[in-house]
């Protein structure tokens, strides 16, 4: 049965040093009030996963929450770099963090084969691509069929994936729309998921019958957290904070205007409340 | 009526797009091409953005691969498994925008790092859905600012292949689809010369000089036999680029604070 | 660009003697007047592919239009089994008639591949079935990461599928809802698509952003046909005509009858209009 | 109050089942027995078609996998793709149920042909989602009819595979699963025996002699060293399931024919 918790309790109980995560969302229901209090809770040694890490993930890797990062693309959408991400990968600041890097191609498929239970994906992609050269977890294998060379990738299985959501009901089922991303295949390849909503409701109000539902005993935990995706956006909740992910740049830049801003912003507004 | 280079750039990538094209838009400057032909010559263009949104009509150019508008404007979202399974591996993308941090002769691209692979002097964002846009659209358009940073002798990283040593080495790889048959940038436009595949000038914007292209170019760029001239923005693709750029000012830097929901 | 065709010219135009057609629907949405049509016009050696052939395909057998079946159950659902298609391969009546059997799963991946440009797909099955003896179209090939074993089948590339759908709009753009089956799939696996649809429209009425839709340019033709899928049934128009189901087994059970119906019922039935 | 064989079968199969089970149901018998154990002791119990439907709750039977009442009920209906690869093979069904023309001793299922393949005496209809419903669930309950032409030496072909040959076959081909784990027939209940996986009578249904049942086996069937007696249907259980077929029956002869759109 799921339960319902509040944010403070159920990262206290699903997020482990050390353990396997992945926060999913592409760029919109990014599940930013989770992140934060990973950080608050100084969760350490994570290795996260993602498509698109964005300025979360650049905030938990700059707060010294992140041994590894899987991923396809990392940076400030229409923006720029991370700089947290590049000040950990190219000076160790906070410490040193190790990436591995694929396509989203590679990874869409690797998170679809963790959800069916398949222990790799395959798929036509990395054609002469360096990447084959420096990730060992890109392979090949030959169509029995045709002889065809497809590219290859582990299944991914997190031991947690962390999704926001417009909404869950009373029996935890929860709905998604709008850019659902992978985060459907996110969760259904993890051990464990935790799910952060805008409301909990009586009704679900799927719009159709093949809308995307993620059945109750799919999912380990339900937390009821408004805006929880700001400053990305909740489709039919609120938009986009297009200036503050332009902002962020000016703020990631420098070291001391960083962990100022997490002060203020993130540890010390939850400790205040 | 004067314009920018990046002004030029846009415009001229806009032009190439046909009505019936359907394409694979990426964020900056292949977004602005793509809507600006969206909203002169090619209204019934389909737009494809990588966060699943097919046949979307944003009114403003988003700042990320999935703002809200993506999706409000779009005639149907799929999952992001789906977009690179059914839609680009399946072969239904007939143009594909490509830029990167590094370009070489070949076509060749790196989103990945400047330096050393293992030990980065910049650790750029990584290829993202270039990878495979680049060997499963049936072309594919890069839009690159031009100079010495950026078209180089060599990439420091192959993210995303175009024609690797020249030739026929993307046939020798079992690819199918054309590789990267235009570049366009703040200078020019570029072609793959057949035979070689090695990219060479085809056509200079107004005003600029060949020595120009020369010194901005990081290997000894060629040009085509007869170069043309890229005929100038017209008045009307230049009003509606700044409409569209007026109107993407406005709604970015508008504060969408999280507020209670209203329904 | 789509075409908005007649039944009578899209049939003509899109179905060859001898090629290879899915006729899809899972219960639901079954293209029967499509398949109607195919028998007026006395299609030959076809070769049929669908999950579940049912009715529509026992007609066709019956009629002799068809050469070859790809399928993993083939029965009158909750009722029994087809009476024209075991004639057909007990008793080669009206001629015989070939099968290559597969189980859901393979055809659901089969589809999937297809629809994803891949020459084959993989999954975990048929372990200990005696289908993997009789069917030289499954094989096993082995995860480069884990060593396991999996099945491959190859994707499925119908020359045609035909479809039947809620609604079109006037560019073509078709949307499916309900119990939507495999149809995505196997029409973005069909070199060709032929979709018949209760009711062309202004306005699609898609009940939310991630509704099943098919944009107008995957699409070949679309032909507007009113109770299309009748027995079968269209969600939001018609319910399913159980009773028919259920009286087709005495029809179909004997040859004249089975003739005689058809004469009556879709042979003569249309060229009188 | 009296009660038939068939009626037993399925209030049987209904026991077993329970709340938190997600069952993968298939049509006829272990439709009957998952509604029936819905409506009366497992009112949370989750449902699931092949044709996709999750979390369904029909109010009749429905006469096909796909009966607009299944997706009318579900809490979503996900494409066919879909429910095998993350529902079925991503190992999230608890209970399958799975029936056929044949079964042997060790739980093997031939839904394939009577005879020999290539030329059947009786071509049936096929496994259709059988062969991996088999080795995906967490456990199968078969539900079939007991007599020597469905419960057979040998099967004429395994399209399911139970237990292969008993004893570890199963884990020898890697599967995972517990397998038929249960058979539910008109006169008994079968399980397999601990270590050679041999289906076994562990419990005879009311009024039902030994004899019986090996008179309507076809292999020298074996009984458990203790032998139970199935409890009789309760009157609740009866009613409640004659109630439903009636509903059913009503449902399904009214004719459906095809009318104009009123909305």
């Amino acid at each position: 049965m799921t339960s319902f918790l509040s944010l403070q309790a159920a990262i206290a109980e699903y997020v482990q040093d050390g353990s396997t995560i992945a926060l999913e969302g592409f760029t919109h229901l990014i599940p930013f009030a989770a992140g934060h209090e990973i950080i608050r809770q100084q969760k350490r040694d994570l290795c996260l996963i993602r498509m698109t890490p964005d300025l979360i993930y650049d905030q938990m890797i700059g707060m010294g929450c992140v041994r590894k990062l899987i991923f396809s693309w990392g940076g400030n959408p229409g923006v720029g770099t991370l700089h947290r991400l590049r000040d950990a990968v190219e000076h160790d600041w906070p410490q040193s963090l190790e990436l591995e890097e694929h396509s989203h191609a590679a990874l869409a498929n690797a998170y679809a084969a963790g959800a069916a239970g398949l222990p790799c994906a395959i798929f036509r992609g990395y054609q002469g691509s360096d990447l084959v050269k420096v990730n060992p977890n890109i392979r090949f294998i030959q169509c029995p069929f045709t002889g065809e060379q497809l590219a290859a990738v582990p299944a991914l299985r997190p031991d947690l994936t962390i999704i926001h959501a417009q909404r869950a009901d009373r029996s935890g089922n929860v709905l998604l729309e709008g850019i659902i991303g992978v985060q459907k295949e996110a969760a259904l390849a993890a051990r464990r998921v935790l799910v952060t909503v805008e409301e909990i409701v009586d009704d679900l109000r799927a719009p159709g019958p093949n809308a995307a539902v993620l059945p109750h005993w799919t999912i380990s935990a339900v937390v009821q957290v408004p805006n929880g995706a700001y400053p990305s956006y909740t489709h039919g909740y609120y938009g986009r904070d297009n200036a503050f992910y332009t902002a962020w740049d000016a703020i990631a830049r420098d070291r001391e205007a960083f962990l100022a801003w997490m002060q203020e912003h993130v540890l010390v507004a939850r400790s205040m409340k | 009526m004067e314009y920018s280079a990046l002004e030029m750039m846009a415009i001229a990538a806009a032009r190439v797009l046909k009505n019936e094209d359907v394409c694979f838009v990426g964020i900056g400057a292949p977004s602005e091409a793509c809507n600006l032909a969206r909203l002169t010559h090619a209204p019934d263009i389909t737009l494809i953005y990588e966060s699943g949104t097919i046949g979307t009509r944003p009114a403003v150019l988003p700042l990320s691969i999935g703002d809200p508008e993506l999706s409000e404007t779009a005639l149907t979202t799929v999952s992001v498994p789906e977009m690179f399974q059914y839609w680009l591996q399946g072969g239904r993308i007939s143009v594909g925008f490509l830029g990167g941090a590094q370009l070489d002769r070949f076509g060749n691209i790196n989103s990945s790092v400047i330096g050393d692979y293992q030990r980065p002097k910049v650790r750029l964002p990584g290829g993202g859905g270039a990878p495979e846009i680049a060997s499963q659209c049936g072309q594919t358009y890069i839009v690159m600012r031009q100079n010495r940073r950026t078209f180089v002798e060599q990439v420091d990283f192959i993210t995303s292949f175009g024609y690797g040593r020249g030739g026929d080495h993307r046939q020798q790889l079992g690819i199918t689809t054309l590789g990267p048959t235009l570049v366009v940038t703040d200078l020019c436009l570029l072609r793959p010369e057949p035979g070689t595949h090695e990219l060479i000038v085809t056509s200079l914007h107004q005003r600029v000089t060949r020595e120009e292209v020369v010194r901005n170019t990081g290997w000894p760029i060629r040009f085509a036999p007869v170069v043309e001239q890229t005929q100038p923005p017209t008045i009307d693709e230049l009003t509606i680029l700044r409409e569209l750029h007026a109107r993407t000012e406005q709604a970015h830097t508008g504060k969408a604070l999280p507020h209670v929901r209203t329904d």
